[in-house]
């Protein structure tokens, strides 16, 4: 089974380089936004594979920090950069 | 060895949900529906391979700590996609239709 | 460690390939907002590499800060950069012989640097081993605590220093910026008074299992720190809170709790910081307990990025 | 090669990345990004250096050192402001007669 663990962790972390392209190309800032917020669910996928790979509860841990902060960076993005006064400029 | 079989399949399903949100994130054509793809892999994707893991736990405090991480990351979740989606509309972000 | 071998090292090879090229993409980038999503991204990416590394403590501090604080620091000041300043094309007004030259330069040292990873003999046995061997001394069972707090206890405390230092750094720069004027949203208000309860939980329960596993209070601090930038993110009025006496009081609780541990040590044992065997996991406890507290108080009044002024009463 | 030795030598790449941009770029905001990965990148050396098995003592000086690396990123970020505030420009003044 840790091998089968490893290969899902290893396909999700390719799958996070594949979600990159739409942090590159936009178009708009929330389009970039929306990538990064994939990559944190996606690094929580990892943790939890890994944590049950390599027998390590403490990457349990970091996945729950993550779960819990998956939103602030992109409530700060919706609540301060992308404000409805400024056009967008993207 | 049925649990093992479980996992399995309950774990590949989460991954192939990864791989839809992604694929949607590329391919879809408006924020909004990207956003529709991209939730699919906070829920489901992680829903499942969460549900997975959950068979495979040597006690009940680790069930806990995994759904714990699935509803937060949940929550997270659907609380961005209504805060981008709201501000979206207000900005006029143009929506695709057929 | 054994040589990498199989799919975890497949893992490994992709894990530092992807952090050297999201640096590279986030530092070439023309658009300010792109370069600062590819570094949150790359923060990610750094936390992976620490669990990969057999840190867990690292990267526990990591996820706090880099999912809870970088970010929201970057975008709020990206925010608040006026539109009319220029963004500065990456690079392109350098003169070309500078790049050259800085080219060389850093590629000399990079070399360098690379020669010593492969040819540098690790001192045998190394200090870690002292570490394990006294870890029985120290009050606690986590090495990495037990360093923190007790073994090199005075860089912890120079550190908690250094923090309140940068806090009255921003502070000497007036007082903060007026933020853009965001109305209480009901979604990010249900959102925020859900995760409260839950951050301040973890908060403590990193603190706590710090004694023993992979916590402590540099990663419960940063917790608490993130949970007040969401709070000020969603619009809570804590700003009268926060130039409180109180809070003052919080604020240099860490520093002053460990230079009165440090006084009492000195005048008792005769030695800076030299817990007596018996009662050293209580002290390291409270010592922590203050320290999260500073540290979390410390990190959310650095986000606003000057001294708080009490919002009018509307 | 171990595990360690590859992040070790990711660090060294990162260090070498971080250093050229500190240098060729003239915004603060984008000098801010690159002294922290270069920080990273020493972050990633020390600890991968540390070799044979985990070893609490560069980690607990990493863990500081990335408390306090954001702390100084926040302050950076405010000097930052209050210059952009004050001259109108994210740049630090160009020397007047440095031709170029």
């Amino acid at each position: 089974m840790t091998l089968y663990y490893q290969v899902l962790a290893l396909f999700l972390l390719v799958n996070l380089g594949a979600g990159l392209w739409r942090v590159l190309r936009g178009p708009t800032a929330a389009d970039r936004m929306l990538a990064a917020q994939l990559f944190g669910t996606t690094a929580v996928a990892i943790l939890v594979l890994l944590a049950q790979a390599e027998r390590l509860a403490a990457l349990r841990d970091i996945a729950l920090v993550f779960a819990l902060l998956a939103a602030v960076t992109a409530v700060s993005f919706v609540r301060r950069t992308w404000s409805e006064v400024k056009p967008d400029a993207d | 060895m049925l649990t093992d079989v479980l996992t399995v399949v309950l774990s590949l399903a989460g991954c192939a949900f990864f791989l839809a949100g992604t694929l949607g994130l590329l391919r879809f054509p408006d924020v909004f529906t990207r956003l529709h793809a991209l939730t699919k892999a906070d829920n489901l994707g992680l829903g499942l391979v969460v549900a997975g893991l959950a068979l495979q736990a040597d006690s009940w405090a680790i069930v806990g700590k995994l759904l714990l991480i699935w509803l937060l990351v949940m929550l997270a979740g659907a609380s961005v996609a209504n805060l981008v989606s709201r501000r979206a509309l207000d900005k006029g972000l143009p929506v695709w239709k057929r | 460690m054994e040589t990498m071998t199989g799919l975890t090292g497949l893992f490994d090879v992709f894990l530092s390939a992807g952090l050297l090229w999201l640096a590279w993409q986030a530092l070439a980038s023309t658009d300010l907002f792109r370069a600062i999503v590819l570094f949150i991204s790359f923060g990610l990416l750094m936390a992976l590499a620490w669990a990969r590394l057999g840190a867990p403590d690292i990267a526990l501090a990591e996820a706090a800060i880099g999912a809870g604080l970088t970010g929201a620091l970057l975008l709020s000041a990206l925010a608040r950069l006026p539109r009319d300043v220029p963004a500065g094309d990456a690079g392109c007004r350098t003169a070309f012989v500078v790049r050259v030259l800085a080219w060389l330069a850093t590629m000399g040292l990079a070399s360098t640097l690379a020669w010593v990873v492969f040819h540098l003999q690790p001192v045998a046995p190394g200090p870690g081993n002292a570490v394990i061997e006294q870890l029985e001394a120290s009050g606690v069972g986590n090495p990495v605590t037990a360093v923190l707090l007790n073994f090199r206890g005075y860089d912890t405390l120079l550190e908690m220093a250094v923090l309140l230092l940068a806090l009255l750094g921003v502070w000497s720069l007036g007082v903060e910026a007026e933020q853009q004027v965001t109305g209480a949203d009901p979604v990010l208000d249900g959102l925020a008074r859900l995760l409260l309860p839950l951050l301040i939980l973890v908060a403590a329960y990193l603190l706590w299992v710090g004694a023993h596993a992979p916590g402590g209070a540099f990663q419960a601090g940063s917790v608490l720190g993130a949970a007040g930038v969401l709070l000020l993110l969603a619009g809570w009025r804590l700003r009268a809170a926060m130039s409180s006496a109180w809070m003052r009081a919080v604020l240099v609780a860490g520093p002053a709790a460990f230079v009165a541990m440090a006084v009492t040590t000195l005048l008792i044992e005769g030695r800076l910081l030299e817990f007596p065997q018996a009662q050293a996991g209580m002290l390291i406890f409270v010592l922590e307990a203050c320290a999260t507290l500073s540290i979390g108080a410390t990190l959310a009044a650095l986000y606003l990025g000057g001294i708080p002024q009490a919002e009018d009463d509307a | 090669m171990t595990a360690a030795d590859l992040y070790a030598l990711a660090g060294v790449g990162l260090v070498g990345l971080g250093l050229y941009a500190l240098i060729v770029h003239a915004h603060l905001l984008r000098k801010i990004l690159a002294i922290n990965v270069t920080g990273s990148g020493i972050f990633l050396v020390l600890v991968g250096l540390s070799g044979t098995g985990p070893d609490a003592i560069p980690q607990a000086m990493v863990i500081t050192g990335i408390v306090v690396a954001v702390s100084a990123t926040a302050l950076a970020l405010a000097l930052m402001l209050r210059l952009t505030a004050l001259s109108g420009q994210a740049e630090l003044p160009q020397d007047p007669d440095d031709a170029h």
